[in-house]
């Protein structure tokens, strides 16, 4: 049990590495972009995971909860507010994608750059 | 009982999965992606009773109406697609 | 046994993870950030985060494929190169993260211990306020609104930002422009069943988000989910109907208009907790009883949230589309 | 009054946030650029306000929606945030007075209202990073400012001004997620996130690993932010090609407010309970410091674009400020802190020459700029003496800073001989790529300036304050001596 | 009463379960698009409603009953719309079931 209780934090740190190394090693904008949301996403998971209280609910009370154990709000409200962010990072990535697009013909680093070097 | 669906669903996920990793077309991605999307929706049914809190099925109902769009978005992402791919024949040829 | 599902799911996350990165097809990469994000969300709910399960929904599964599916059709479809000339340097660096960041949670309070530190020190004061001082059942939604509702304060600006600067840099003049009023009107006119079906759902999403808007202190969801439901039906219309008759019925200087409101809102109530004897976002202020005055606050601003996502995520879709054909 | 007294650590933020959405609705740009400049100027005077009450009490605390402090989001204003509140407000207000006249040629009228909103977001949430005092807001407020201050710099009309904020998107991105990570090991550990709680429960920590690698996170993210100097790749590009305006607000402040954030954590947060935190401190800022000073003096001496110049030079001044801070000491604290403020001042007053020039000249290269300063006069002028505030001569504010970090570097003992030799050796540096635009303006003919004319009154003016507040503050540098100081002794921990 | 209705309800949630499965299956084996949509559809349509049916007995007659049978309701009405909209948009991009796969390049350009 110790085990699967720790293998969240596990893939936390995986799937921390795998944005991460999408984010500096890849050349393309959007493929940086989604790894970028992959990277946020795992530090998502490392709050939610932060949160979780074994044999409790979701901390909203109703009559079919009772009186439970309810899980930690607090991790879960920050990561509303990170999402959130999140989303707002992409949308506005994607818009200067676009413009990139339309000034240089193309969205691989490499190839911008060249253009720029001319 | 509820057990068992949740484990029926959890390997159809796994098994979807497989599908969208393999491909071998577009189509059979937008396929899995659809189809991981229903077993969402499923999955959440079950479990919201599997922890004894029903009112959570609303999550799943915004599942079931946000999958809907998401796969109307890649078809007009084809149809797009196919659009541009004319429009470019058509100046090549001219 | 939940467990045991989370680490399934957590599983195939990181499968999709990795293929994501590996596959050079953009579309692929974004179908499966799709079906990640789907696993993500139902991790969430498995550990017991209704709200941001929702939430996840709407962004991960809803918004951001539109999103990337947009900038996709205006840019390219394919990676030229896989990888820069450093990935090397860029292993390193990210070994080397992902080593401190084992370290670091190696012997950490296992997972879900209730008697670990978090669930100790703040967490129990907002269950027993939430229950005293707020009286609504959701404590997430107590939290967000107001015990820490500053912060949501500035969620609602970083979307607001991101709203003007899409608009900002993509309504530039004398760029290459719409070609959406010829193109607009014969969209998905192949798809004759999901035009129909889809028409027969829009006011129930509308309806939907509605519910999730005001139902938000009693169940999951909340402003923002809300926000995110409502534009997505109204992308949906302007997917079958074309964009011309969706800015018809909602044109930018109205969603402009909605942005700026929404924020103004949220502002507002705060500084009326100045103006009326308490302090900035204090909602005990505005009504007799403090508790209903608190109650009022959250709904106001949800609503405020609710308006500001709703006008930026439909503005942004606007300015994807009006660039080009999608 | 006494009434809206309390409320100033809060309307900081709201009036610059509640004017944003306005500034949009506006659809006039003359409108939108007066509330603008009108809410910035009111942002200035809160200020004043609040550096006024900090000098009198010592510092304010506000209850964010009256919820009692770790359980509620709590505001706190000290010395140190008064010195970056008063650099970031006037900052802001000196660049948009004398973007009035220098905007119009770089953005649309039409984008212009959208423009002035950014910019009012961007100065809402530097102030909200300053005026907060929970870890988590910060973070918030450190993303309006950065999303914000993505949408400033790709406001420059280069196209190559897409790919550097792209760069900087990416980075920044990545810089606020470590401080994410960083943050939730905290949480993790501590249960909370108000800044003076964690500082109280870190105590009763037994584990100490996670908030180690807290450290690691949140120093490099931050770093990142901040550009200290291997992290620094994003700002030459994101400096040169952003409206020229945009430069003067975001060099003097966007880094400064990021490295604020650094020392807090590094000098309140962890500094007492990691053992061994100030020799790790100084092994990972001081080499980087060095490095940085060499590094960004050498690059800036060979580089012909002008604003890329000051922008490596900016990465050196960064050096000095983290050299003060690496010292661990409060003399190097003040010196570093003060540096802050000066350098702002200095390199405000550097880009806004740098914007009169663009009046009359396209592409701000030094071959472009022979003889200008007949043509140019003051700019000239303006740009000679805040040169001498960079370099640091005496009777400048560059100077006082420059002293103090000297003084403190000969107390560290035998390492110090070598840092005042590095700042020595900068120093001269920098009179080389100063030298070099002087010598190019002055004493050479080039014939694409005969049309050039003086730049309009409304960019000399703001240009011409920042010069003569350098002077100001380098004869009287009492105000942000006086703050920096008692800062250093806040972060310390030491009573003044 | 109660025992049959927990007996038929279980005995819905099985099979349910099985159905699923087997159009997963179907959806990885099949051998071309047209098949494995034929596959996926099973768990789109006919696996909903034993499996919501299923949770309907169990929770009687309350709101959550309602809301699962608008959850199927949707679930019913988009399911075939979307696997009808697929299928259409492969057809129409010339992708034959026996013929040369649509291959990536195709689609992905």
């Amino acid at each position: 049990m110790n085990f699967l209780g720790i293998y969240y934090y596990w893939v936390f740190a995986i799937l921390l590495m795998v944005g991460f190394y999408a984010v500096i090693a890849k050349l393309n904008l959007i493929k940086k972009l989604i790894g970028l949301s992959l990277f946020q996403a795992a530090v998502f998971l490392l709050y939610i995971t932060v949160g979780k209280v074994e044999g409790g609910t979701a901390p909203i009370f109703a009559s079919a909860a009772g009186e439970r154990l309810f899980s930690n709000p607090l991790p879960q409200v920050l990561i509303l507010t990170a999402i959130v962010v999140g989303i707002s990072t992409t949308a506005l990535g994607l818009g200067i994608i676009v413009r990139i697009k339309e000034e240089y013909g193309t969205i691989e680093e490499q190839e911008i750059q060249e253009i720029d070097r001319q | 009982m509820y057990y068992a669906v949740t484990i029926a669903l959890l390997v159809t996920m796994a098994l979807a999965l497989l599908r969208a990793l393999l491909g071998p077309s577009v189509y059979d991605r937008v396929l899995a992606v659809n189809m991981i999307g229903t077993k969402t929706v499923l999955l959440l049914s079950v479990l919201s009773f599997l922890f004894g809190r029903p009112d959570f099925l609303d999550l799943a109902l915004a599942y079931a109406l946000i999958n809907f769009i998401g796969v109307l978005a890649v078809l007009e992402f084809f149809r797009v697609r196919a659009e541009q791919d004319k429009s470019d024949a058509n100046t090549e040829s001219r | 046994m939940t467990i045991v599902f989370g680490v399934f799911l957590l599983t195939l996350m990181l499968v999709t993870a990795i293929a994501i990165v590996r596959t050079q097809n953009l579309f692929v990469a974004v179908m499966l950030s799709g079906i990640f994000s789907l696993l993500l969300a139902s991790n969430f709910f498995l550990l017991d985060a209704a709200d941001v399960a929702l939430t996840e929904a709407a962004v991960g599964a809803g918004i951001s494929t539109v999103l990337y599916l947009s900038a996709l059709a205006l840019s390219a479809q394919h990676e030229h190169a896989p990888y820069s000339s450093h990935r090397l340097i860029a292993l390193a660096v990210v070994s080397f993260t992902t080593l401190a960041v084992i370290y670091a949670t190696f012997d950490q309070p296992r997972v879900g211990d209730p008697a670990a530190p978090v669930h100790q020190h703040v967490a129990p004061w907002y269950l027993e306020m939430t229950r005293d001082a707020i009286d609504i059942p959701n404590v997430v939604t107590a939290v967000l609104g107001s015990f820490r509702g500053y912060d949501t304060l500035g969620e609602v600006f970083v979307v607001f930002t991101a709203g003007i600067g899409v608009l900002f840099l993509l309504d530039k003049p004398g760029a290459r422009h719409s070609q959406t009023q010829t193109v607009g009107q014969v969209r998905l006119r192949h798809y004759l069943i999901p035009r129909l079906v889809g028409r027969m759902l829009i006011p129930f999403i509308l309806l939907f988000g509605l519910y999730v808007q005001f139902h938000g202190e009693y169940g999951p969801g909340g402003g923002f989910q809300a926000g995110a439901l409502v534009a997505a039906s109204i992308i949906l219309y302007a997917l079958l109907e074309g964009e011309t008759r969706a800015l018809r019925a909602l044109p930018r200087r109205l969603l402009t208009l909605l942005i700026a409101s929404g924020a103004l809102l949220y502002c507002g109530v705060g500084v009326a907790g100045i103006l009326l004897g308490g302090n900035f976002l204090d909602y005990s202020v505005l009504a007799d009883d403090p508790v209903k005055g608190q109650q009022l606050g959250i709904i106001l601003i949800e609503a405020g949230v609710g308006i500001t996502v709703t006008g930026v995520l439909l503005s942004i879709f606007h300015a994807f589309a009006a660039r080009g054909r999608f | 009054m006494t009434a809206l007294q309390a409320h100033l650590p809060a309307l900081q933020v709201v009036v610059p946030m509640l004017s944003a959405p306005l500034a949009m609705l506006l659809r006039e740009h003359r409108l939108s650029w007066t509330l603008a400049t009108a809410a910035s100027l009111c942002a200035f005077a809160i200020a004043i306000a609040l550096t006024l009450a900090v000098f009198d009490t010592g510092g304010m605390r506000y209850l964010m929606g009256s919820w009692p402090a770790p359980f509620g989001i709590e505001l706190g204003v000290d010395a140190m945030s008064a010195l970056l509140l008063l650099v970031v407000t006037g900052a802001s207000s000196l660049a948009l007075i004398a973007g009035a006249s220098s905007l119009d040629r770089e953005i649309e009228v039409e984008r212009q209202p959208l423009f002035y909103a950014a910019w009012l977001l961007a100065l809402a949430g530097l102030c909200g990073i300053l005026v907060t005092a929970d870890a988590f807001n910060i973070f918030v407020f450190m993303e309006i400012s950065a999303l914000a201050s993505y949408v400033l710099i790709a406001g420059g009309p280069d196209r190559r001004a897409l790919l550097a904020v792209f760069k900087y998107l990416v980075m920044g991105t990545i810089g606020a997620t470590f401080y994410l990570i960083g943050v939730g090991l905290i949480y993790l550990m501590t249960g909370t996130l108000n800044l003076d709680d964690i500082v109280y429960r870190i105590d009763e920590v037994a584990e100490l690993k996670p908030i180690l690698i807290a450290a690691g996170f949140i120093s490099v993210g931050l770093a990142l932010k901040a550009a200290i100097f291997p992290l620094h790749v994003w700002l030459p590009n994101a400096y040169t090609f952003a409206p020229h305006v945009v430069t003067v607000f975001l060099a003097a402040c966007s880094t400064k407010v990021a490295l604020y954030v650094l020392l807090r954590f590094n000098f309140v947060v962890f500094k007492p309970y990691l053992e061994g935190h100030d020799l790790k401190f100084a092994i990972f800022a001081l080499p980087l410091a060095l490095l940085a000073i060499l590094v960004g003096s050498a690059v800036a001496m060979f580089e012909s674009n002008l604003k890329r110049m000051l922008a490596w030079s900016s990465v050196a001044q960064i050096g000095y400020i983290t050299l003060g801070a690496g010292l661990v000491s409060v003399a190097g604290l003040t010196a570093g802190l003060l540096h802050i403020f000066n350098h702002a001042l200095a390199k405000a007053a550097l880009f806004l020459a740098l914007a009169c020039l663009a009046v009359s000249v396209s592409k701000l290269r030094i071959e472009n700029i022979g003889g200008i300063a007949k043509r140019m006069p003051w700019t000239m002028a303006a740009f000679v003496l805040a040169g001498l505030s960079l370099i640091g001569v005496p009777g400048t504010a560059g100077f006082i800073s420059k002293w103090y970090l000297i003084t403190a570097t000969f107390d560290s003992g035998s390492l110090g001989v070598l840092l005042v030799a590095v700042i020595v050796v900068s120093s001269l540096m920098a009179v080389v790529y100063i030298w070099r635009v002087v010598e190019c303006a002055y004493f050479r003919e080039a014939e694409e300036v005969q049309s050039a004319r003086e730049a309009p009154l409304m960019l000399l003016l703001p240009t011409w304050a920042a010069v003569l507040l350098n002077f100001y503050f380098g004869l009287f540098p009492g105000v942000p001596l006086e703050l920096s100081s008692s800062a250093a002794n806040l972060l310390l921990g030491q009573v003044p | 009463m109660e025992t049959l209705l927990d007996i038929l309800s279980w005995l819905l949630l099985t099979i349910g379960g099985i159905f699923v499965f087997i159009g997963g299956l179907g959806a990885l084996r099949m051998p071309d698009l047209y098949t494995r949509m034929h596959a996926a559809s099973v768990t789109d349509s006919i696996a909903p409603i034993l499996i919501f049916v299923g949770i309907m007995l169990q929770s009687g007659l309350s709101l959550a009953s309602v809301k699962l049978a608008a959850i199927l309701l949707f679930l019913l009405l988009t399911g075939p719309t979307a696997s009808n909209a697929l299928a259409s948009a492969a057809l129409l991009s010339g992708y034959k079931a026996d013929g040369p796969a649509a291959s990536e390049e195709d689609a992905g350009k």
